[in-house]
């Protein structure tokens, strides 16, 4: 039984490992940048050392992690999602040092991480793909030949890696060769690995995904599905389960395939199979998978009552725990490899980005921070009043989920999470995803992964009249005399311009 | 005494919001008139009011350009003047610089504490030229722009009405 | 369909009350004392008005709140629990008003508050009661014959009230009298009523309650029990659900016979049947009901899903919810009128008292206040840094409720949301109570009501080394120059005793 | 230069724990010596550190009556002080007041920067007697008794080492 682990990560992710893990009564260490000794997992954290060098590269240098679990005695490694999550060497290299990955085999991670090959491997255990050639194109003469077979549009795909880099849309002939040229460049600088693949582009689609965990022995089941079509530029912003407009057979045969993909290459722990589904239809097709725990993973722990993090652990340490044994063929349909469901989750990505300013990134200081509480909200964050946000790394500062016992429940009770997160001065996404979740496409379910760029989400046009309220009362409190406003009121300089304003 | 504003966002499509103040007493157009009542306010610039019987909350913070107010999650910068002031800036603004005499008047009734320039001088928009006390506060009045001084008005010690002038500047 | 609610309570369950009838799009508005304008709960009221007075008192003037909710143009109250919540005559008032009470008729209140009437109820509807005599007594004379026809100990109670007042147990005859005198002064001056019944003292008890809800026209249901045996002075600290030493048989027949208790009359909105049961025992006696939400009402809601504040409102708008409706039948059990459960769920409350000072109240400013977060938590809760604990109400801070799959689960998710719990200058009990859940009894559910008088608690009787490390930091910042720390450390001057430590 | 410390318990019935300090060096008997790190520290009191490798967390404010630590949500109140000090304290504290004479010594190296009593002066307990700059900061050396001053040993200006008699007082 694993006593110890190392979190390889850091943000609202190593403190819901860190979470975990304490509850298992484990010793819990793990390493930090320069810019993160702040940072809350580690006040649950029983050990720590600083990560000496660039911020910006400490997280990704194999080596030096390595050394800092061996050197706190961790018997086991987190990588969380993002930096070394999906690195074949990273988690060879764990092993090497004598401990356990909470994760795949590097050969899974190889086999199944890399598009071409993790789309052999679904034709293998029978689940549809998108309609295309499971080779990388070694030349654009090969790709248009493809590309015809198929039949336009066509979308190219960078084996190595996702993020939309490498990938290109080509409507017709004409463009073909141009656009293979860019992405197989693209890829290179990209991913260091020039490969690109073609696949039939569906113009509507939903990104739907399935949940999987795998004992590594050759059992594994799914967890339900998460619909995460709301999405800016392949960043998902807003995530659900049960996906609202797939019917449940539709699921069940998605859940079940993608079950058996696992089960059929031994996979160990937690993984992810993300299939589109053209708007409208009950077709799917598998695109990729990710070999980790996803950012979105809460979602899926609301709905069936487990803890995806145990099961990592319970994974590593030889099989399922005796709560996910208990909940299991209990799922809302037939499959028998599926487990007990309630009620409807969603997130929301509460990330540092202005919304009015093509979602640029928001740095610096928050001076307040305010997480929703109270029935059906849970909350995964890092960000606290006094903390930076820095340049460094990805801008999550955590997530916001809503569980109800319906679709609509979940929706208004979100709503409500969003309304009473409040982080100042800093610019985050909360009030455009309230937006987001009030329109009408979104209501409905009847939404695919061009909501983002469909809708007109403005910001308010006018001042509302409350606005005057407060700014009234802000001036008021700079000219009453403090000892009327009783200790808590602090008494601060007003600022030239509006020093000049109450001339 | 009843004084107004002006409030403007940093972004000039949006409106401007203008308001009445007396004795804590809001007013605005389309509103019935009501008290306003500060019933929290903490050093990280959270702030809850009572206006009549509405509760409004927000967050209320200074940058260097004005007040940052964050409600419900939407931030906007903005900021705040008297109306008097507000309207001489703006129809210089719509103006230009250049060619002609500024009056610069007292936007509010006051002592006259300080007179900072003297006729002849040049002087930078934002320069302070004259300190009111009002309101228990020194109040300072800006030049609203670039030019240099025609005439002094006023004189340390005087009271002034509101819009009593006070410079008048070559602009 | 109700459009607006008043909330007539103030702290941690009008911020409850406030968060789900924005959920459910209500307007709200509320009325505070000139103590509480800095309250959480008045952010999410639309409108509000202050209560002029003694702090101490404006909750329970009855024309007052009525006068505010009118004035706010409510078409609902919501009483909370404590103040008015269960007094008859503001009920009344509320509905000669015009607007509908959140909680049973006056003449609910009326019957099943009192006890002797609520024991008759009982009786009526087959519920065993506590062997006794469902009178009260006219003398002691009568008392004695009572004692000793049931066989002592016996415990005389108060009629008109709870709470410990008006209580005693009585070991023999010769004690009697004296004890009936007493119980009958304090009675009178607690609750205006002298009246005190004579039942049969079960001197190891556990104190197990039955949640219900009443749709007003004769259909009851039950949502499940909840062990509330952890008690200081009759004061509940820590609620669970399911209880953990009674089986599914023993709670059934007690919940079932609670809501045909409610059924027969009519009953309106939530309310809970308390019932003792004899430790180790599988017989169960009706005691009392309450006639509102519960403190714990949390406990129940993560169990079962349910929202009980939306079906309170949902049954003054004619019926209960399309939610509830969907969850009935599907108990874990064979009774039709109960709902679907799943999980364990345990609830402690976060009191502002000195659990090292015999529980003394401890008032004042909080400095710093940090609630847990994360999988299976949820905090209700009115406590922020800013605000301060003030001498005019109950201490109740807020309530840590955490939620497993199974009782370890959640025992294990509760202790480290207690360890996540910061309140500080102020004392509270959340460090007691993680070494309450830490004791063998409570670990193995074999405790009853006599738990924390049995429990030797002590806080920790030697300085651990780790003081000392943040200590000398705290030194060394004294020390250091402000500037090598960076902006946010802030140079504060020392206390005369720490400058004479260190000159 | 290393210091040892003392941290009393306002109970009486809790062991004192003892430590040293030396360039951030943290010292205990059964311990090993590490460096103490500061992660983070808000003006609320929120303190978390790196001793060595272990990460401690807690919050620390002042009361009057020293500090008060809140580890775990236990609270603590406590008090630390240079453990020559102590001991002179502790020493005086079990013989009782009145009927001796007290060296009053200095607990750290440093220059006397002001004496503040002459012989025969009355002093109060708590009363700073001499100042001493060390650490670059004023170091209060206080009576810890009511007493009368019997004779000066230091004078402004000097250089006086650990351990060097300061003041001696009549208790």
């Amino acid at each position: 039984m694993i006593q110890s682990i190392f979190i390889a990560n850091r943000g609202e992710i190593a403190l819901r490992i860190a979470r975990t893990a304490r509850r298992l009564g484990l010793h819990v260490c793990s390493a930090f940048s320069s810019a993160d000794a702040g940072l809350p997992h580690l006040r649950l954290c029983h050990r720590a050392l600083e990560l000496p060098g660039d911020p910006a590269r400490v997280y990704l240098d194999i080596s030096s992690i390595v050394a800092a679990a061996k050197k706190l005695k961790a018997e086991a490694v987190h990588p969380g999602y993002g930096f070394l999550a999906e690195n074949e060497d990273f988690a060879a290299a764990v092993q090497d040092a004598g401990m356990k990955f909470l994760g795949p085999t590097p050969d899974q991670i190889v086999a199944l991480g890399d598009k071409v090959q993790a789309r052999k491997a679904a034709e293998r255990a029978g689940v549809p793909t998108v309609p295309g050639k499971s080779e990388a194109m070694p030349d654009a003469a090969a790709a248009l030949a493809t590309a015809q077979a198929i039949g336009f549009p066509v979308l190219l795909k960078a084996a190595g890696g996702g993020g939309g880099r490498g990938m290109r849309v080509v409507d017709d002939v004409a463009h073909l060769a141009d656009a293979f040229n860019r992405a197989t460049a693209e890829a290179k600088a990209a991913f260091d690995d020039p490969r690109v693949f073609i696949e039939k582009y569906v113009a509507r689609a939903r990104h739907v995904e399935i949940q999987i965990l795998g004992d590594g022995h050759g059992q594994a089941v799914w967890l339900g599905e998460r619909e995460c079509s709301v999405q800016r530029r392949h960043q998902k912003l807003i995530e659900e389960s049960p996906a609202p407009a797939l019917p449940l057979e539709v699921t069940e045969k998605m859940g079940t395939l993608a079950a058996k993909m696992a089960a059929a290459v031994n996979y160990r722990g937690a993984g992810t199979m993300e299939f589109i589904v053209p708007f409208g239809g009950r077709e799917f097709y598998f695109i990729e998978m990710n070999t980790r725990l996803q950012v979105e993973h809460p979602v899926t722990e609301l709905c069936t009552g487990l803890d995806l993090v145990e099961e990592q652990i319970a994974v590593a340490n030889g099989g399922f725990s005796k709560r996910l044994q208990a909940a299991r063929g209990k799922g809302p349909g037939v499959s028998s490899d599926s487990v007990a469901r309630r009620g409807h989750a969603i997130e929301a990505r509460i990330i540092a980005e202005d919304p009015e300013a093509n979602f640029r990134p928001s740095c610096g200081q928050m001076d307040l921070v305010s997480w929703p509480a109270g029935p059906g909200v849970r909350v995964d964050s890092w960000a606290e009043a006094g903390l930076s946000v820095s340049p460094y790394y990805d801008s999550l500062l955590g997530k916001v989920v809503a569980w109800g016992s319906d679709r609509a429940e979940a929706i208004a009770r979100l709503d409500l999470a969003l309304l009473e997160t409040s982080i100042h001065p800093i610019r985050s996404t909360a009030a455009f995803l309230r937006r987001v979740i009030a329109s009408e496409p979104f209501r409905s379910g009847a939404y695919d992964t061009g909501l983002l760029t469909q809708l007109k989400l403005a910001p308010p046009a006018v001042l509302a009249p409350e606005l005057a309220a407060l700014i009234a009362a802000e001036t008021q409190l700079q000219t009453a005399r403090v000892d009327t406003l009783g200790p808590r009121f602090e008494s601060r300089e007003l600022s030239a311009w509006v020093r000049s304003a109450r001339s | 005494m009843q004084h107004e504003f002006v409030i403007r966002s940093s972004k000039p499509s949006i409106e401007p919001l203008r308001y009445t103040w007396e004795a804590g007493v809001l007013g605005m157009a389309a509103q019935s008139a009501a008290p306003v009542r500060i019933l929290r306010r903490e050093a990280n610039g959270a702030l809850v009011v009572l206006w009549g019987e509405r509760v409004i909350s927000g967050i209320i913070t200074r940058s260097e350009s004005g007040l940052v107010l964050n409600v419900d999650g939407e931030l906007f910068e903005l900021g705040v003047r008297e109306a008097m002031l507000d309207e001489m800036e703006q129809g210089l603004s719509a103006a230009g610089p250049g060619g002609g005499h500024f009056d610069l008047k007292s936007p509010i009734p006051g002592l006259v504490k300080n007179v900072l320039v003297k006729a002849g001088d040049e002087v930078e928009a934002g320069q302070t030229l004259v300190v009111l006390e009002a309101m228990k506060m020194e109040n300072e009045i800006t030049a609203p722009h670039k030019g240099s001084v025609d005439s002094i008005a006023a004189k340390p010690g005087q009271a002034v009405a509101a819009g009593a002038l006070l410079v008048v500047l070559k602009v």
